[in-house]
């Protein structure tokens, strides 16, 4: 390729005019962009959102936008998926309608944007959103470095969604293994959107990550011990401090291989001394906590929901607050299970895969700590409660599959097959997207004020399982006969069949989508009738339900004091649990600022630059990234005063709602 | 939330300034989270460059290229920049302007030498084709040298920033919270260089 | 479907690691097939319609029960242990199987997207077709030529890398006859779905006439020939060289020098701990 | 918000911040000698061949150990005292983490470095 001084390596030929059906992608890319911005323009919307939510510091509406970012990047990893499994459902004999270039760039992206823009967004969400009011804190302990955060996963994100309109996304997959990726064998810049989004986000990710685990060390309401933490703030701080301690193994894997490409280094080469099984070492330091970091904040979340509806206490909280230690620091010990078949001495191999087994424990005491949970109580079956149960069912599947995966002989047959395919999808999606759809279903009233439609949730619960074991099962068995992942296509008439009940169950899980969005355009027309701001619905037991829906900015008008687990529960039980008192006091909170969206779209334009050798913009937008950062330092006057009556104005009608629902004494 | 005078590690202000510490506890324990996450990049290009001393894909060894004599300068700069900002410190405890503002030119000064040295050391093993493309060993050599002083290089510009909000703020609160992190990162450094010079420059002489 | 696969083992790794699956997903059984029961149970008799049921809301812990709820699992993992450090010792892939008959070895060097088989005893070689002898072990060492493959016969067991500059080695036997499906489930690039080979486990006549038939072939294996092959190829055709230059995988090898030994060492042919292993 | 250092400095808290400055800066320049004397024996068993093989790794590794808890003694304050704690279980949290990783790292790639040679 050749390139210019002013615009690198683009040129026309970076449109995606190679296959139909890729130019169709970008089409519905571009539009559906251009459809958003002319429906806000139209709407006029432009200033509301600037000033309500793209420079808000406040983690709660930071914590919804990261939802909403998650079901973006959701959809399109979703028709990602169903563009596989209706490629191999047909790929027979090398049919199928997708070439294997298109295919290789489908099953890369799915794999990326599910692990960092669509799992890490939605868990850092509801963290964000919920972890301060379960702390009964005001915010987080840097609501600025909260939206930089934000807006680096929003610009790594956008930089995957650009690929698919200008240039290709990498063909390696979500692990991106050299040599294939490097230079020699992946030419073109696919990788290297790869490397930024992954970078520009990490760097995100870890300063929201440390942000939370300040916030919890540091933050927490007057009065209350850590083992006075909801669980859900314990699985929050495990994951964060995983976060913070795993992603410098993607930051140095990605950026080593970035260096192999953009200055002909030899790190990861197949000759000048290069050594590609280091490679793969430093990427699974980073991609095995990687997973519990998605895991642990989804246990956090039905530890959250099930003892609310069994109505009923947790059982086991300090056994379940070791386990979950347990398992953070454990995950760090076991990351050469991912490459058993790399050819380590049996003693190594054998060591990782008894490491791995350890972990098998701590989680099974969780399984039977929710089963306690639910014992002798009084289980009312709301949706979140479904999901939960549906879980524990599901993910002791996955995780006994995970079992057998971890003893290296049985490795040997099943790594790199859909044996192991099935075995993530089946700890992804039961075990992560269940608890974040759990918890969402959960948490939606006290972030809206009104709950979601039980109706059209039970409806899209039942396609979701059902469609997970159709899907997944058959992937089981075709592991069996050493069916590999990532194939575009195959010559063994026999597995066909499998591969369309896998369609098929795929289709089941987009009319549980389907249902999800019918719920909520439902669920948004009813709210005249189910609005409550009252703030309680399921009759909680942690302090968010301590608030109004939604809350105030300033999430709670007195800092409860807090001497007891369960908070909110216990304040229920001895009578008090709401406090009013008779005057109020102004109440600091942080100005909006627009520090955090200038830094993500300066991050995204540098790697976009980067991307395709731009190198005047990229010099010039790195400037740009510290300029702002010594700008802002600069600022003075970044907070401002709530007054007093306006607080007493909010604080007097949540007391009428909850009065009015005679609840303040239950 | 704890109610123990909140003396904090770093430059430890607080005694003398109970409403310094409540806030800089908050910002120190947040910056500390980062330094080791960072520390963890640190060591895992320590791990790769074990890992790829020996792969110098037939071009020059560690042992041929190594000069210790340059390394110790750099040692000794870096340790006495680390000693001076620690006298920024004490002069910004005694509430000492023109002293906090000497010390930090004295260590911007030494920062600003150190690099100067590191490239100077680049320049002359380039001359000699000892590039970074030459081979996995040197990739790994450069790569992590150059973290360090990139990172250096960012100390430096931060201690600019700060000797320009010492001239716009005077030593308040900010400024001061920012000096005590400022150092803590400093300090950082040299321990990381510790590191250097022990698992690159020492053994590569040692043989 | 499960024909010719783990489930139905045509050698002794294979089948070793079918009881191994089952020895294992037993012991496993029994502390998941509890939770399921369990569940099922807590869920029908604890449903809020259900008034007639022991409710205790506050009753949030017992140490004896927490007792048990750790050593249940920590017992089955602890067997597991043992399994797991006995067996890996056991099936590691680099340990010849013990038979009367001494290892047959063969050089796989992983081509985009095709297989190259050297048979350094016999100097010959074939591309996507690997034959050996029913009963007599097997020892491949591998490369690539390439990016990482990963080389797995589901009859026979086993999976290891194939990496450019580096060998790997793996141990195989077949005690049937019988063809097979070898491919590489290591995603390298366009071709990878069209990856695989035939695996032919004869007899002594059959092997012999695989060899006779190698050894008229027209073509022949040296380093300029070998470049040809190495072009990038999907489905290639299945071919049989009549002889191979001296040292041919080391030389490969040699060529992404990227171990340490390796480079140190230009001249492959003459590095003695690549010489005892041409054999 | 409050304002200069200097500002306040008429107060009444003027002695102590001075006699915790003295004892600070003593603690600095002891820390500076204990670092140069590392340092040097460092360079020293290198230079003048005191040790060599793998007691000298041994010897100069330990060494810089020494050195980085002295740094953290002297120059990061960071020590055992209760107000401490928290960053130091960080710290502590931090090595063993180092100390896996980079220790697997290593026992991991020479083990497969071994076996790709044959
Ligand atoms: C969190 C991670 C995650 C999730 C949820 C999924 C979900 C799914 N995945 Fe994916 N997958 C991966 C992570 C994930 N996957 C990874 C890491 C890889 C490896 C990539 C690689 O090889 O490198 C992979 C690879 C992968 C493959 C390639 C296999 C191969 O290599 O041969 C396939 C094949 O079909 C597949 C299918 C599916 C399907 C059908 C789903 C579906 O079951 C589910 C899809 C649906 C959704 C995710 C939900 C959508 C929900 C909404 C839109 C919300 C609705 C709205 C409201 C709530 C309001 N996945
Ligand atoms: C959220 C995600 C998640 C979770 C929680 C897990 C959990 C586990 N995983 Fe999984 N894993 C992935 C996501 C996840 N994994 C992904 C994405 C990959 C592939 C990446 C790629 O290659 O692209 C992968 C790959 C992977 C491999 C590599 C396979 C290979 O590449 O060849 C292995 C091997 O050991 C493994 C093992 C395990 C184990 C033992 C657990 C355990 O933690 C499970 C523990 C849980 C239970 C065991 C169930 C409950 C327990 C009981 C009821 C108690 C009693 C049980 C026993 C005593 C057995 N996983
Ligand atoms: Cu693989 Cu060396
Ligand atoms: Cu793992």
């Amino acid at each position: 390729m050749n390139t210019s001084m002013l615009l690198g390596k683009l040129s026309l030929d970076a449109l995606p005019f190679y296959s139909p059906i890729a130019a169709a992608g970008a089409a519905v890319i571009v539009f559906g962009g251009l459809g958003v911005i002319a429906l806000i323009t139209w709407l006029r919307a432009w200033p509301y959102l600037w000033r309500e939510w793209f420079t808000s510091t406040d983690h709660k509406k930071i914590g919804m936008m990261y939802v909403g970012l998650a079901l973006v990047m959701l959809m399109r990893g979703f028709v990602d998926a169903l563009m596989m499994r209706a490629q191999q459902a047909m790929a027979m004999n090398a049919e199928g309608y997708l070439t294997p270039d298109h295919f290789q760039q489908i099953f890369s992206s799915h794999g990326t944007i599910m692990i960092f823009f669509m799992a890490m967004p939605f868990l850092f969400g509801l963290m964000n959103y919920v972890v301060p009011l379960q702390l009964g804190a005001r915010d987080v302990a840097f609501p600025l470095m909260n939206a930089i955060s934000f807006w680096l996963t929003a610009a790594g994100a956008a930089l995957v969604m650009v690929s698919l309109v200008i240039g290709v996304f990498s063909t390696g997959g979500w692990s991106g293994y050299p040599p294939y990726t490097e230079l020699s064998y992946s030419p073109t810049v696919g990788v290297d959107y790869w490397i930024m989004a992954l970078l520009v986000s990490g760097v995100g990710t870890t300063l929201g990550a440390i942000n939370l685990v300040v916030t919890i060390y540091k933050m927490r309401a007057p009065g209350m011990k850590l083992m006075q933490m909801p669980l859900f703030c314990w699985t929050a701080l495990c994951a964060s401090l995983l976060a913070v301690f795993a992603l410098p193994g993607l930051t140095v894997a990605a950026g080593l291989l970035g260096l192999d490409r953009y200055l002909g280094m030899h790190f990861f080469t197949n000759d000048g001394g290069g050594n590609v099984m280091n490679y793969a070492n430093l990427f699974w330091i980073f991609g095995h906590p990687e997973v519990y970091i998605l895991i642990l904040p989804a246990f956090g979340i039905f530890s959250s929901v099930i003892p609310t509806f069994s109505q009923k206490k947790l059982f086991g909280y300090n056994v379940l607050v070791y386990a979950t230690m347990c398992i953070a620091v454990l995950s760090f010990t076991v990351w050469l299970h991912h490459f058993f078949t790399m050819g380590a001495d049996a003693n190594v191999n054998a060591f990782f895969g008894i490491m791995t087994m350890v972990i098998a424990v701590p989680t099974g005491v969780k399984v039977y700590d929710w089963i306690l949970t639910m014992f002798r109580g009084r289980l009312r079956f709301d949706t979140p409660m479904l999901w939960s149960i549906a879980f524990i069912v599901t993910f002791v599947i996955g995780g006994m599959t995970g079992v057998i995966l971890a003893i290296p002989p049985l490795d040997y047959v099943f790594h790199n097959t859909l044996f192991l395919i099935a075995h993530f999808h089946n700890m992804l999606i039961p075990g992560v997207l269940f608890g974040l759809f759990a918890g969402y279903a959960y948490w939606f009233p006290k972030a809206t004020g009104f709950p979601l439609d039980e109706a059209w949730g039970r409806r899209a619960f039942i396609f979701w399982v059902v469609g997970f074991y159709l899907a997944f099962m058959p992937l089981y068995a075709l592991g069996f006969t050493g069916a590999p992942r990532r194939m575009a296509y195959y010559d063994q008439p026999e597995w066909q069949i499998y591969f369309v009940i896998a369609a098929i169950g795929a289709l089941s899980v987009l009319a549980g989508i389907i249902c999800q969005v019918i719920q909520l355009v439902v669920s948004i027309r009813n709210r005249d009738r189910t609005t409550s701001f009252a703030g309680d619905p399921w009759g909680g037991q942690t302090l968010e339900w301590a608030t109004s829906s939604p809350p105030p900015e300033y999430n709670f008008a007195v800092l409860p004091r807090v001497n007891s687990l369960d908070a909110f529960e216990e304040a229920k039980e001895s009578g008090q649990p709401y406090v009013w008192p008779e005057k109020y006091d102004p109440i600091e909170v942080p100005r909006n600022s627009m520090t955090g969206v200038l830094l993500g779209g300066t991050s995204f334009v540098l790697g976009f630059a980067a991307v395709w050798h731009i190198w005047w913009l990229a010099a010039l937008s790195l400037l740009g990234v510290i300029g702002i950062v010594i700008a802002r330092s600069f600022a003075t006057d970044t907070t401002r005063f709530i007054s007093a009556d306006e607080v007493k104005a909010h604080e007097s009608r949540w007391r009428t709602a909850v009065l009015a629902q005679g609840k303040a004494s239950s | 939330m704890t109610d123990q005078p909140n003396q904090h590690p770093g430059i430890n202000i607080s005694h003398a300034r109970p409403e310094d510490g409540r806030h800089t506890e908050v910002t120190v324990f947040g910056f500390w989270t980062f330094l080791m996450s960072d520390a963890i990049i640190f060591a895992l290009l320590f791990a790769t460059y074990a890992t790829m001393v020996n792969r110098t894909a037939g071009g020059p060894t560690a042992a041929e290229l190594f000069d210790i004599t340059n390394a110790f300068i750099e040692t000794i700069v870096l340790l006495a920049s680390s000693f001076t900002f620690g006298m920024g410190a004490v002069a910004l405890k005694e509430g000492r302007v023109g002293g906090v503002r000497l010390w930090l030119v004295v260590s911007l000064v030494l920062g600003l030498v150190f690099i100067g040295l590191e490239l100077r050391e680049f320049a002359g093993l380039a001359a000699r084709g000892a590039t970074a493309q030459a081979s996995g060993f040197l990739s790994s050599f450069y790569v992590l040298l150059s973290t360090h002083g990139l990172h250096v290089l960012f100390g430096c510009l931060w201690i600019v920033v700060m000797l320009a909000q010492i001239s716009v703020f005077g030593l308040n609160r900010q400024v001061r919270s920012r000096i005590l992190r400022l150092g803590l990162f400093w300090h950082f450094l040299d321990l990381v260089w510790i590191v250097i010079f022990t698992v690159v420059y020492l053994p590569a002489v040692a043989t | 479907m499960f024909q010719d696969t783990m489930l139905d083992p045509a050698g002794p790794v294979s089948a070793a690691t079918r009881d191994l699956l089952f020895e294992s997903v037993g012991l496993m059984l029994i502390v998941v097939v509890p939770v399921f029961v369990l569940t099922a149970f807590v869920v029908w008799r604890y449903r809020a319609g259900n008034t007639s049921a022991a409710y205790t809301p506050r009753w949030n812990g017992s140490r004896l029960l927490e007792m048990g709820l750790w050593t249940v699992p920590v017992t089955i993992v602890v067997l597991l242990w043992f399994v797991v450090w006995n067996r890996t010792h056991e099936l590691d892939p680099y340990r010849t199987i013990e038979s009367d008959q001494p290892p047959l070895v063969v050089q796989v060097v992983a081509l985009d997207w095709q297989w190259l088989f050297i048979y350094p005893e016999e100097e010959v070689a074939s591309v996507n077709r690997l034959v050996f002898p029913v009963g007599r072990p097997l020892t491949i060492q591998l490369t690539s030529d390439s990016v990482m493959n990963s080389l797995l016969i589901p009859a026979l067991g086993g999976q290891i890398y194939a990496m450019a500059g580096m060998q790997t080695e793996l141990n195989l036997k077949a005690d049937r006859i019988g063809v097979f499906e070898g491919r590489n489930t290591m995603f390298n690039g366009n071709g990878f779905s069209a990856q695989t080979f035939t695996v032919e486990a004869m007899d002594m006549a059959g092997y012999q006439a695989f060899l006779a038939e190698a050894r008229t072939s027209p073509n022949a294996l040296t380093e300029e020939s070998f470049q040809t092959l190495a072009e990038p190829t999907v489905n290639g055709p299945l071919r049989l060289y009549s002889s191979v230059a001296p040292n041919l995988f080391h030389t490969i090898m040699g060529a992404h020098g990227s171990m340490p030994h390796t480079v140190a060492e230009p001249d492959m042919s003459s590095a003695p701990h690549h010489a005892d292993h041409a054999r | 918000m409050s304002g200069a250092w200097e500002g306040e400095l008429g107060g009444h808290k003027v002695r102590q911040p001075v006699a915790e400055a003295r004892h600070e800066r003593r603690r600095y320049v002891w820390g500076l000698g204990f670092a140069l004397v590392l340092t040097c024996a460092a360079f020293g068993l290198v230079v003048f061949k005191i040790l060599s093989g793998p007691a000298l790794l041994a010897a100069i590794g330990a060494l810089a150990l020494l050195q980085i808890v002295v740094q953290f003694r002297f120059f990061l304050h960071i020590d055992l005292s209760r107000s401490k704690r928290e960053d130091l279980q960080l710290i502590l949290f931090t090595g063993l983490l180092i100390l896996i990783m980079v220790g697997g790292s290593l026992w991991i790639l020479t083990s497969l470095d071994q076996r790709m040679i044959g």
